[in-house]
């Protein structure tokens, strides 16, 4: 029998599995997984430095599903950014991945979600966008267009909220769109959203196969394939491989990362700049106006430090200070005792 | 015993002639964002340092500028610290309020006044004696025209009160010094302000013969000033909080901000940088998840809030049940429901508390009644939390939070930080060894609590998947019936256990005395106050200090040794007699409540007249409480 | 008396050699998403037209594709109608739990199974009678290949079943016929299976001598079969609701889309426009928010949610509370705490509805029983929302709301809305006239129900300043503790009100009787159930059907006239004997809980164990219940 | 004594105040109040049929302190916007203006915000902003700008969230920016937004005199006074008077509301138009990008319908709505049961 292939640090792709997964068979989530898993492996990451935190919804049950050799918290419906500020702060060593839906997300959970982007919190944020409410069976998500139709029949007559734009918006300084279904396309953005210090925010269609995949749903598998707009293609080269990537000088570009890995954006007609905040709010703007969903990496600012520099927080994790690091001495409580006798 | 009148304190005051030695009830009624808040406190100060037992209690609106705002100085030679109802001398200085005022001073009290404008008929009464002081026309001719000048005119009745009652200049002098240490112009203009009054009465000759203050030698010597949230800021520094995360809110705010202005001055920096993370969050719900995801990954975490945000973190608290994860709240108190009286005190969220979130839920609550208690309490959460893997709750009130208490200084404990059954790689190659399998929610010695590892763990058998759904022993998602209701069974084991741990009341008993008096918090205070005059009164009383929730032995004791028990509690449904009832309901039946929930500290006064009233055998009722018309502030 | 067997159901059951008629307990394991739901619902409602009492219990999984989920259809000649948990037959259609469900058959049962491959050895065991039908071959036979196909396989069963119990193929067709009526091609393939599964018994001429079922003439006659979710529904549209904004949640979901289903079809039309809202909020306190908005502006409206939901929704219930402002609240309880088991029964919100939100609070809570008090109550929560002007619950628990009961047909009790004291321009002119003036928060009548306009009332006296923070009984903001004192008081006083409005508990008291067995909402059916067996078995007991808190005197007379009485409850912590003691501490000594916790469906035989064991002295106690090894469906 | 002023519907300037106000002495929201009253004066709205709505703050009190006559609901921290929109379901024809502070709305209100945004709800939005949280005594607010400090000398180290840019991105028809000082932009502002039909924002510049006035704070008096950015200057034509403005080619443009009434923006300079989605959040990028304060009708969109029209709600309020219109027969419920028999 053949050796398993491993990756730089001798793991095999089953290393980086998780439970079996749950997920109705032909779920967009299942395919995201499948990439998370790829991605962690190509950019041979050690799956017990990586922690796993979700809200609530059929997308927030995932992390069960990929990479069980990482600590993973399932949390309450619409707080995983807050939990995970939390689990950042306590150790900032470790790597966060979160999962969540359009609904934990876009609903519940906007106002949260909109805090962490503008604190920049290290983080890779998935988005499983599916449109509706899965879990719930099939109710319009704050993501569903304008016009788009339940299973029932019933119509949505409210703009739906962009939840990528949002971000770019508030201060997130990675924001990426992909679709479930390319791979290719969304295993080096998360290899990428990984690399980088600070929010990274992907918003990744992922059709609900068994409640918004008809006819009439601007979700559904057929619709979103049929209406896609990568601005790119991408590559990811992680630190350890600086091979020199001969690429053609103008219709390529490097995006340097702060690891020092790099991404390779391959220009597909347009000539897209990611580094700029306004360029990405036009390009948005105009694919919606054209009905499309832009993909690619979207938006990118490297000079922004993440929540925990700004917060000018020790390199040890806080969560392995001991008590001769936290408690002070009885002389410093004396002297506030001194202070308090005045 | 004699019979009971509605006021207790009465004899204690009415009709003197010789003026009392260090026993004195100053009300000063003036606008808030008026500058009074820096005079009361120099007065207080000043009265403290001349050794007197002496308390404050600040009695403030909800709003920045311009309302109403009522300061109560006690200084008593038996030590009594609590609040009184009966009062001696009356500060009038809001025009808004000095119609009511003058009626909240006692008989034979005193009223001063700024005199500046002849005093309206209307504000004229009988029976107490007026006592006029220029405060506008002195500072108009003292203090050159700017915003500050109208603050400087609250210096003048300090200076007055000074004269009037006895409180030496130098003291004073030495209060301006502490207090305004860098700045001596400031200690210059305010010491005009203040001389001015103390010399005009002087000149005026005038005197009371109410009460003096005298120095007593070493009096409050080693003593202590602050508040309860000041002391369990430190607390919290001391017991290791070092993922701190808060949405401001009255009267938990000032807890938060004392560990933004300590922290950095007490924990050690880690080359330069901060060994702690202190987060404004976006709202309470965010707070209380950072706190839990924090408390999840290993460290010590925190968050304070009061009444609302405690309703509004009631999901994420019942998360951090189900997951058994430690993290701490302090709840500080204030009149609900709703947004209620955000600035008056109340003991009304302990039901909230007890039971927080949906499902069967129970959690540990530990009530601080002094500040050491604070300091000691909030060092100690973080233990109960890791101890306990789950949610811990530090109990206050405003009165116990906000007001300055006068208290031996802070003591710490030196033990070492009890972590719980946390398990570093370490262990688990030690467990492995013995072929033991680590499994998160096992109960493997039999008294609930599983042993627990966290992120950053790299042993292969150290990572688990944590989740607010049912799960097994071995945290494996499960909607299985029967790994659901071991998890409940053992969370409630878990909880019995929890009763030997938490700190034990404090009893007090006397032979052959069978009437028994509960409280906790800010109540302490008053309580112990009504009980000696209780005794006084002929009435001898036994006494339990409530500690902690659950429920520990000790007050069952109790309830079974006395035959009645007056239970004193802030607030309308006798919400810590309902989990006592629901403990021992046969016991419970012996409970008296003492009810008060109007907004303002208890007063011994109070707490007497309604034990009285029970024990005359009338059920402590509402309405008739309200019958019995007892002269009180109306803050 | 018969000394009491494990479990009292199996003397009526084991070893018999003559089947029983019209009483048969079938389980049915199969895997959700993969079209069993529909298989199920045409044998259950085939059987029901046979006339026979039945019900239906679904436990399944908190997923929507490829979990285990097991449905029960239990019929009962006597009209019994709980969850039984001795089952009959087991239809072994779900390989992933087929290893358990042959031991969930009691002895001398059947198990019917897919035979298209062997049965493999570990999945024999003695006892029970074993019949095969190969469903797959069956299927791939008759069914064109297409994802339909794998779920065609279900009818198999049903038409094995039919055959080997005795239903009519005629019935079959009718239900069909009700069920896909506009689609003939659905039909035919459906019977198509069904009869494949029917002749293939037929051919092989297997028998059964367990139970069968008989058309009983006009049984069922008249009924209806639904769930109480749908009944709210339609009470709350018949109630006037208006204005429903929610947040999707099971088990509350089904509400408030039944409302979205029926509402256009019921509410008449005003030119062509709707004559309500329906909005999907954003999260749970934004629905809570819109429906006090709502409220106050004089609409009738409610949300619905469950545990989480209520947690989140807990300082906008005060809000309302505190600022008297109508609205509904329907709580559909799931297994807490946190997301906990959210397809499973419980209820375990008790405590956290009674006492929602800080401060002082408690609230009117309505609690059905069954279809027709689901659609009574759900009707009347609006009428007594506006009568006492606060928020009012519907508590239901997931059994009661998502299970379908055979019910007799819904009832509109013709009466007129009861809008309270609600004041039109009209009423003020009216008391204009009498001198009188409308103060908002007065208390007028003595019963602390205050007087209420809304906005869009433009009579010069009619409008006021709502505020959740302190007020008078002129609705001016105030921080004055006699205010503050007086609305708490006054609050407390309309919840006294209450008790004398809200519906009355349903008792029934034997002569001589001094054993009382009180339940409430799901747990009725099972507790009659459960009374009749121990009638039988020589205990007889009292009865107490609990409907609304707060509690009313014939609860207190009900403790009084019995010397032991259980109380059977949904909850690990015995919620509902909590608020019992809080109100009669001496009295709720009495009470001996029955707590079936594990979120499936209570069953008569559980509770006549526990009340055996507490009969026994035993205090009933966690651990003893899980050492009397039951058998019973690990849904 | 002379005869006092009266409006178009007889009422007085006083007819349209509130209880004394117990702000502090100069506190900017006071400002605000009479901007309202103003506002409300001269379009001669009744003030019986407004309601004002709040959550918790300094400036959520303000509405007790004009139009008295008006009922008030001043609710709880950060729901004003759910509680004012059940209060325009159940009555739409009530006119309804909502106060909240940066707090209250950017904070913990934020994604409630969002949604109302959404969903176009009818409604006067002011948010009384300050970049503190005045009533508790002056923390930063999620306006508070990267830098700004605190009085005691912290600085705030994260970026602030524009209000009036997230209300366009969400949705909402008419975001307008001003200065509680500028009564002349601001009382046209605020009548413009009462007549249109659907969510209008105003984010108003309004300094705490207390807590953030002080050197080295982007939102003091002085500071604000030093960088607003006016994009025009603004008049208000109610219908009722239908004056013919002359107004020059080119440099005036002419915005006609929902019922009729009109504004007419005299340009400055630049040739803004505020109809353009992008070209309104391109300029209040740049003015933030020079330290500005954009200030003006920002952004507007008379082609949305209202939350209650896309509800399809009848014209009636559901509020007086009474039995004989709400309860379905009982004929109808013998049906329902009639199909609850199969
Ligand atoms: C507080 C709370 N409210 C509601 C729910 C019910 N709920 C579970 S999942 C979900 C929505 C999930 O939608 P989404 O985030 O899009 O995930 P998806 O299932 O579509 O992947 C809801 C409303 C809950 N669990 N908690
Ligand atoms: C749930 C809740 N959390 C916190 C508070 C305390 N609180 C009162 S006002 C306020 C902030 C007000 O700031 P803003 O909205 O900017 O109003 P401003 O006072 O600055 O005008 C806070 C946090 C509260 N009342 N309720
Ligand atoms: S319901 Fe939709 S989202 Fe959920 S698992 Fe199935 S396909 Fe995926
Ligand atoms: S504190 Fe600031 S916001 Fe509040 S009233 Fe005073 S000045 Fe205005
Ligand atoms: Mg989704
Ligand atoms: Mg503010």
């Amino acid at each position: 029998m053949a050796e398993a292939k491993v990756n730089r640090i001798n793991l095999t792709e089953k290393d980086y599995e998780g439970a079996p997964s749950t997920m109705c068979r032909g779920c967009g989530h299942d395919a995201i997984s499948a990439s998370i898993m790829r991605a962690f492996y190509s950019s041979s990451i050690d799956p017990r430095k990586v922690i796993k935190l979700s809200g609530i919804g059929c997308s927030s049950k995932t992390p069960a599903y990929f990479m069980s050799q990482s600590f993973g918290f399932n949390a309450v419906h619409g707080r995983m950014s807050a939990v995970a500020t939390g689990a950042n702060l306590a150790n900032r060593n470790l790597i966060p991945i979160g999962v969540s839906g359009d609904g934990d997300t876009g609903a519940i959970g906007l106002g949260n979600f909109c805090h962490m982007m503008r604190r920049n919190v290290n983080i890779t944020y998935i988005i499983e966008n599916n449109g509706v409410y899965g879990l719930t069976k099939g109710q319009f998500s704050a993501t569903a267009d304008k016009g788009t139709v339940m299973k029932g029949g019933k119509v949505n007559d409210i703009p739906p909220i962009d939840l990528a734009e949002l971000a770019i918006i508030l201060g997130a300084t990675y924001v990426a769109r992909s679709f479930s279904g390319d791979r290719k396309q969304l295993a080096p953005l998360i290899q990428g959203a990984v690399a980088h210090k600070g929010s990274a925010v992907l918003d990744v269609l992922s059709p609900c196969v068994t409640f918004n995949n008809h006819e009439g749903s601007t979700k559904s598998l057929k619709y979103i394939k049929e209406h896609l707009d990568p601005v790119h293609d991408i590559d990811f080269i992680p630190p350890f491989e600086n091979i020199e990537v001969d690429y053609e000088e103008g219709t390529d570009q490097e995006v340097e990362l702060h690891d020092g890995s790099r991404i390779i954006l391959h220009k597909l007609g347009r000539n897209y700049d990611p580094t700029s905040k306004m360029g990405a709010l036009q390009a948005i703007h105009a694919a919606v106006a054209e009905g499309k969903f832009l993909t690619g990496l979207i938006y990118y600012d490297p000079s922004r430090p993440e929540f925990a520099e700004e917060m000018d927080l020790c390199d040890t994790p806080l969560a392995e200070l001991g008590q001769e690091d936290l408690q002070p001495s009885v002389e410093d409580l004396d002297r506030v005792n001194g202070q308090l006798m005045k | 015993m004699p019979s009971p009148t509605d006021n207790l304190e009465e004899y204690t005051h009415y009709n003197m002639d010789t003026p009392k030695i260090n026993d004195l009830n100053i009300c000063i009624a003036t606008e808030n964002g008026s500058g009074s808040a820096s005079a009361n406190n120099i007065l207080f100060k000043a009265i403290f340092k001349m050794g007197i037992p002496c308390s404050s209690k600040n009695m403030f609106p909800s709003n920045i500028q311009g309302l109403p705002t009522w300061y109560q100085i006690r200084a008593s030679a038996e030590g009594y610290l609590a609040r009184k109802d009966v009062i001696d001398v009356m500060v009038m200085f809001n025009d808004a309020t000095a119609a009511k005022d003058i009626y909240r001073v006692r008989d034979g009290g005193l009223i001063l006044y700024d005199d500046s404008t002849p005093l309206p008929a209307h504000l004229k009464r009988e029976g107490v004696s007026y006592l006029g002081v220029p405060a506008n026309k002195l500072v108009q001719k003292l203090v050159p025209a700017s915003p500050l000048r109208a603050k400087q005119r609250n210096m003048i009745y300090v200076g007055a009160l000074a004269y009037l009652f006895g409180i030496d200049m130098g003291i004073i002098k030495s209060v301006l010094q502490d207090t305004f240490g860098n700045k001596p112009a400031v200690i210059e203009s305010n010491l005009i302000c203040i001389d001015a009054g103390y010399q005009y009465m002087k000149e005026k000759g005038y005197t009371q013969n109410i009460a003096r203050l005298e120095v007593i030698p070493n009096g409050n010597k080693g003593k202590i000033i602050t508040d309860g949230n000041t002391a369990c800021a430190l607390g919290a520094i001391y017991g290791g909080a070092s993922v701190i995360s808060w949405y401001p809110i009255t009267p938990s705010s000032s807890l938060a901000e004392a560990i933004e202005h300590y922290m950095p001055r007490l924990r050690k920096k880690r080359n330069g940088k901060a060994a702690y993370a202190i987060v404004q969050a976006e709202d309470e719900i965010a707070a209380a998840g950072m706190v839990v995801g924090a408390g999840w990954a290993g460290a010590r975490a925190m968050t304070t809030t009061s009444g609302p945000g405690l309703s509004l973190m009631n999901e994420t608290i019942g998360l951090a049940y189900f997951a058994e994860i430690p993290c701490v709240f302090f709840i500080i108190q204030r009149g609900g429901p709703s947004t209620g009286l955000p600035t008056r005190t109340q003991q009304s969220d302990i039901l909230l508390m007890y039971y927080a979130s949906h499902g069967d839920t129970r959690h540990i609550i530990l009530i601080p009644h002094d500040i050491n208690s604070c300091f000691d309490f909030a060092r100690r959460s973080f233990d109960f939390a890791e101890r306990f893997q789950t949610p811990v709750f530090v109990m206050l009130d405003l009165d116990l939070g906000m007001n300055l208490w006068s208290s031996d200084p802070l003591k710490l404990e030196k033990e070492p930080f009890d972590r719980g059954k946390l398990l570093t790689a370490e262990d688990l190659e030690e467990w492995k060894k013995q072929g033991r399998k680590f499994r998160r929610y096992f109960d493997f010695d039999g008294d609930g609590i599983p042993y627990r590892t966290i992120p950053g763990n790299t042993h292969p058998m150290a990572s688990y998947f944590t989740r607010g759904s049912g799960h097994d022993a071995d945290a494996r998602y499960s909607e299985d019936e029967k790994d659901y209701k071991e998890t409940l069974d053992r969370l409630r084991k878990k909880h019995e256990t929890a009763r030997r741990y938490v700190p034990k009341p404090i009893v007090e008993m006397t032979k052959g005395v069978k009437t028994g008096v509960i409280c906790f918090g800010s109540s302490y205070e008053p309580t112990r106050d009504a009980r000696d005059r209780l005794r006084a009164a002929g009435l001898k009383t036994n006494h339990l200090l409530l500690r902690a929730l659950p429920l520990t032995s000790e007050v069952k004791d109790f309830l079974e040794a006395n035959e009645v028990v007056y239970l004193v509690e802030q607030n309308r449904d006798a919400q810590m007699a309902s989990i006592i009832k629901d403990e021992w309901p046969e016991l419970g039946a012996k409970i008296q409540s003492v009810l008060v929930y109007d907004g303002l500290p208890v007063t011994a006064g109070e707490v007497v007249r309604q034990i009285l009233e029970g024990k005359a055998g009338a059920e402590v009722h509402v309405t008739r409480r309200e019958a019995a018309g007892r002269m009180q502030l109306q803050g």
